[in-house]
């Protein structure tokens, strides 16, 4: 019996099970640039990736990396990049040719103190709203965000089912602390992963981005004489530019539309303590940990406080939110930025947060945390 | 040594297989460049006075004697940018010559 | 045993990321506990600050850094002054015997422990490699946080197998060490 | 005789030919590139299924979608890093890049060195105009001295790089310069770049009349093309470091670099992917990679000029 066929403990940092969760779905190409705090997923990436039959390439940058990818999404591999900061904002216009193309990626954002160079080897949540809109044009993203190296292994592999569902890039939106720090990842048997391939057409010819029922096209392979044409122009379902405001109107609908007709399927949210909760406390990655204790000291204080915890933190859960704003419950948001998600809580409940941020470097203390829940309990709206 | 009846025997049978080319257009392609009728090494095109939907004039063959014709070189095909143009082998003998 | 957290500052170099990084494998793979082991380094890759922090629970580590660690393990002055005063009361507090200076030891210090690892790595294993290992077997031994066969097993795993008998001996020494010999 | 009217054309079935005619000004060279890469695929027989064509953005980059085949038309500058993916992914496809001046060497600059640099298989047909074409006639990084461009209005002050020198120096298995009006040579080198093992790199020189003659003294479609004519000179192995473009002036045009086959960077990829390879010793693995790079050496040969005359001790038996 190999390997494979039995569960396996390992003690791993977040960045090295972001690459064993990638590898255990089926990723077979990876290119990335070193950079800090992601490092890590490239040279677990290069170690192991030929082990099992899979391409490593260090890229010459960032730029190069995800153009890697995508083409070797095309060329039929499950492909992925990993970066941080600075990286992520060089990917941005190409994760859009990526949206366009309907390119199924996963790409890696260990998050750092910015902006700029910032903080390379600390801490920093600023790119929740980069995630969603850093790239230029209209779309629907998904981005997850693990708190642990278990989640990340986990998320990876949800990544990548999702990028193959919708044909769509995929965002791992993790943390500095969340990728350096190690913990028990327990690695299920081979058989028990759940790996999502693309649709593949039927025919041949098909046209690239004729879309089934659900918007999502089949994807042609290359070298079967599909003779596809792929464009970051706008395009028709037989990737043709046709640059005319009725074609984007068509083509952005359908794209935004794969997503959001889909929200439900997508959206992880997990609510602890919420259904009796005054104040409900919004975080994510790193962040979601501290909050979770400050709620435990919250309760051992007589507050009824929750944690909602943003597994997925695009697509937004806008419609919960506004649920919970209904029943009188008042919030709280923690993140490692100036309010990003905090704009997102206030637009969805209707109400002013208590906003416990920070401008990075470290992640919240509990009693940060558990300080916001308390004026949020003496504020009054 | 070649003697030179040999010789003579040979530039007759070169005479008698010189190449000759027709000379085809995808009319509608053509943007009227002129790059075939300025690089045909025998000049055999000229612009006409046509126009094609686009409003360019396409090239035609020249008409007036003494002229060359058309040898299947190929270059024209190789120097229209626009898939327009090309030749095809005429088989010719001598006598038609 | 409820949330236990363990503090471990030197300087880089010193293997303290290692050490931690052991300790908190042995007790997540080995002892049936949920650990986090997190680092804390300086930009330098040589010479500057370093730490590891491993936290303990029965259930989920929520909150994955030291806070007030339990048992604080000081192997420079700089990781003194730094984290002493963090400390737990009554917690266990061990150092390294010749690189940290402690004019006296707090009050609020349930247990005093000190190992000179560093002499012993020179002069028993002639390799200055092997420090923080002899303060593995140290902390094992002094604070029974894990079992000895758990954390052994742990180290001899991490280390390439051509240094693998070195080490054994390094966390013997340390394991071994008698405070009151000297 | 009159000229016979036609509804196809002979290399029609490598075409999207409901797209014709193309967005090409009348006289653009393009489409004489383009022309010349499907006869050397004709030539070669290479199968239109198994080959992809990328392009980046630029009136070069249009050319993606005009080709009967799988063909992608990314963002610019980003071509060679998306033929990489693709090639180093299946390396049984043959990928093609074409794009333009700017697109692979100015904002794609670094992706073009670092691909030759590792000598990965894929032929790019580098379409040289002098300029922007697509936005309106700006300086390119290949814009002669002194010539006029929209922002070079006082004439360029920049030296153009030497692409062709640039690559066979990065580590180009195969590099060569031709011009539109060098048809045929043109047409076998892009034979000889396609079947080439690793990087191989054709620089193509091609007129740009409506955004660069017309402000260069070419006064129309011909004399843009005679350009070429006019100034090209056609040398045998000529020294890479010879690929310098002055404006006005004589330049080489010819084969600057043709070295051995070897293993490339896909073919190593794949190797490391084996297991045999993956447990041998980093000694034996580390024999194999140098084994196969001898570029430089071809390269130091070139560069001394001594490539054509018999080496020393060849001669003797």
């Amino acid at each position: 019996m190999s390997s494979k066929d039995i569960a396996a403990d390992e003690f791993l940092s977040g960045d090295a099970a972001a690459a064993e969760g990638a590898i255990a779905v089926g990723c077979r190409f990876f290119a990335g640039y070193p950079i800090t705090p992601s490092s890590e997923v490239a040279e677990r990436m290069a170690r192991r990736l030929p082990e099992v039959g899979g391409i490593f390439i260090q890229m010459e940058d960032e730029l190069s990396s995800i153009a890697a990818i995508l083409g070797g999404s095309w060329a039929g591999k499950k492909s992925m990049t990993a970066t941080s900061g600075p990286g992520f904002s060089l990917m941005m216009e190409n994760y859009g040719l990526g949206i366009m193309t309907e390119t199924p990626t996963v790409i890696v954002n260990v998050q750092r103190g910015g902006p700029s160079t910032g903080l390379p080897t600390l801490l920093g949540q600023g790119e929740f709203m980069q995630a969603r809109f850093g790239t230029h044009g209209s779309l629907e993203a998904i981005a997850l965000s693990p708190e642990s190296p278990q989640e990340c292994f986990d998320f990876a592999i949800r990544a990548f089912n999702l990028a193959e569902r919708f044909r769509t890039p995929v965002i791992l939106l993790m943390d500095e602390s969340v990728g350096h720090l190690f913990e028990k990842v327990r690695i299920p048997p081979q058989r028990n992963i759940e790996a999502v391939s693309r649709k593949l057409p039927e025919e041949v010819p098909y046209p690239p981005f004729r879309a089934d029922e659900d918007l999502v096209p089949p994807m042609p392979p290359l070298g079967d004489g599909h003779h596809i044409h792929v464009t970051g122009l706008t395009h028709d379902d037989e990737g043709r530019p046709e640059m005319t405001p009725k074609m984007q109107e068509e083509l952005m609908g359908r794209l935004v539309n794969k997503i959001r007709l889909y929200k439900d399927e997508i959206m992880d949210i997990e609510e602890d303590g919420i259904d009796d909760a005054d104040i409900v406390v919004v975080a994510y990655g790193i962040t979601a940990r501290s909050a979770r204790r400050a709620v435990t000291l919250a309760r051992e204080k007589g507050i009824k406080a929750g944690l909602f915890r943003l597994k997925t933190v695009w697509p937004f859960p806008t419609e919960r939110l506004r649920e919970l704003a209904e029943q009188g419950k008042k919030f709280v948001v923690a993140e490692v930025n100036t309010g990003q998600a905090l704009i997102m809580v206030e637009q969805a409940t209707r109400k002013d947060a208590v906003f416990v941020g920070k401008y990075g470097g470290e992640p919240h203390k509990p009693f940060e945390i558990l300080n916001g829940i308390e004026e949020a309990l003496h504020a009054d709206n | 040594m070649v003697t030179e009846a040999e010789k003579q025997r040979l530039l007759e049978r070169e005479a008698a297989t010189i190449p000759r080319g027709d000379v085809y257009i995808v009319e509608e392609r053509c943007k009227g460049c002129g790059l075939c009728i300025a690089f045909c090494p025998k000049k055999v095109l000229v612009e006409s006075d046509r126009i094609n939907e686009k409003g360019y004039h396409p090239p035609e063959l020249v008409e007036k004697p003494p002229v060359d014709v058309c040898i299947n070189c190929g270059f024209c095909e190789r120097i229209c940018p626009d898939f327009a143009i090309f030749v095809k082998e005429k088989k010719v003998n001598n006598s038609e010559q | 045993m409820s949330r236990t957290e363990i503090k471990i500052g030197g300087f880089g170099g010193q293997g303290v990321i290692l050490a931690g990084l052991v300790l908190a494998r042995a007790l997540s793979l080995y002892e049936g506990k949920q650990a986090v082991f997190t680092q804390e380094y300086g930009a330098e890759a040589r010479g500057g600050s370093s730490a590891s922090g491993v936290v303990i629970d029965d259930e989920r580590v929520d909150y994955p850094y030291p806070l007030n660690p339990d048992i604080m393990v000081l192997m420079s002055q700089g990781a003194m002054k730094t984290y002493l005063p963090l400390m737990k009361d009554g917690g266990i507090l061990i150092i390294e015997k010749d690189l940290v200076r402690l004019d006296k030891i707090p009050e609020s210090v349930g247990e005093f422990h000190s190992i000179p690892a560093t002499k012993l790595a020179e002069e028993v294993l002639h390799n200055k490699i092997v420090t923080n290992i002899i303060m593995v077997g140290f902390i094992a031994k002094v604070t029974g946080v894990v079992s000895k066969e758990n954390i052994k097993r742990s180290v001899l795993e991490m280390v390439p197998a051509k240094v693998r008998e070195l080490n054994d001996r390094a966390f013997e020494t340390g394991y071994n060490y008698d405070e009151g010999a000297e | 005789m009159p000229i016979i009217k036609a509804d196809k054309y002979p290399l029609d079935p490598y075409l999207r030919t409901e797209r014709l005619p193309h967005v090409w000004c009348p006289g653009c060279g393009l489409g004489i590139v383009l022309n010349a890469f499907l006869r050397a695929m004709q030539k070669l027989g290479m199968d239109p299924d198994k080959t992809v064509v990328v392009s980046g953005i630029g009136c070069t980059g249009r050319t993606a979608g005009y080709v009967k085949m799988d063909s992608f038309h990314t963002t610019h500058g980003r071509a060679i890093p998306f033929a990489l993916g693709i090639k180093a992914a299946r390396p049984d496809l043959n990928v093609v890049v074409f794009s333009g001046d700017g697109d692979l060497f100015s904002i794609g600059g670094n992706h073009i060195i670092h691909a030759a640099r590792r000598n990965i298989d894929i032929t790019v047909i580098a379409v040289n105009n002098f300029i922007y074409g697509m936005t309106g006639g700006q300086l390119a990084p290949t814009t002669p001295e002194t010539s006029i461009t929209t922002t070079s209005p006082y004439g360029n002050l920049e030296s153009p790089f030497n692409m062709a020198g640039l690559m066979a120096i990065a580590g180009a298995s195969y590099v060569a310069r031709w011009t539109t009006v060098h048809a045929r040579r043109l047409e076998k080198g892009l034979e000889k770049a396609l079947s080439k093992r690793g990087f191989s790199f054709v620089e193509v020189m091609s007129p740009c009349p409506t955004a660069f003659g017309r402000r260069n003294k070419m006064k129309g479609i011909i004399d843009s093309m005679m350009y070429y004519q006019k100034y090209a000179i056609i040398k045998d192995n000529p020294n890479p470091l010879d690929g310098v473009i002055k404006p006005n002036e004589k330049f080489v045009i010819g084969e600057f670099m043709d070295a051995e086959d070897e293993p490339t960077f896909d073919d190593k990829l794949w190797e490391l992917t084996k297991r045999d390879f993956l447990e041998t010793s980093q000694a034996d693995r580390a024999k194999w990679i140098l084994e196969h790079r001898r570029h430089l050496e071809t390269l130091a040969t070139l560069i001394a000029g001594e490539n054509i005359a018999p080496q020393e001790g060849e001669m003797d038996e």
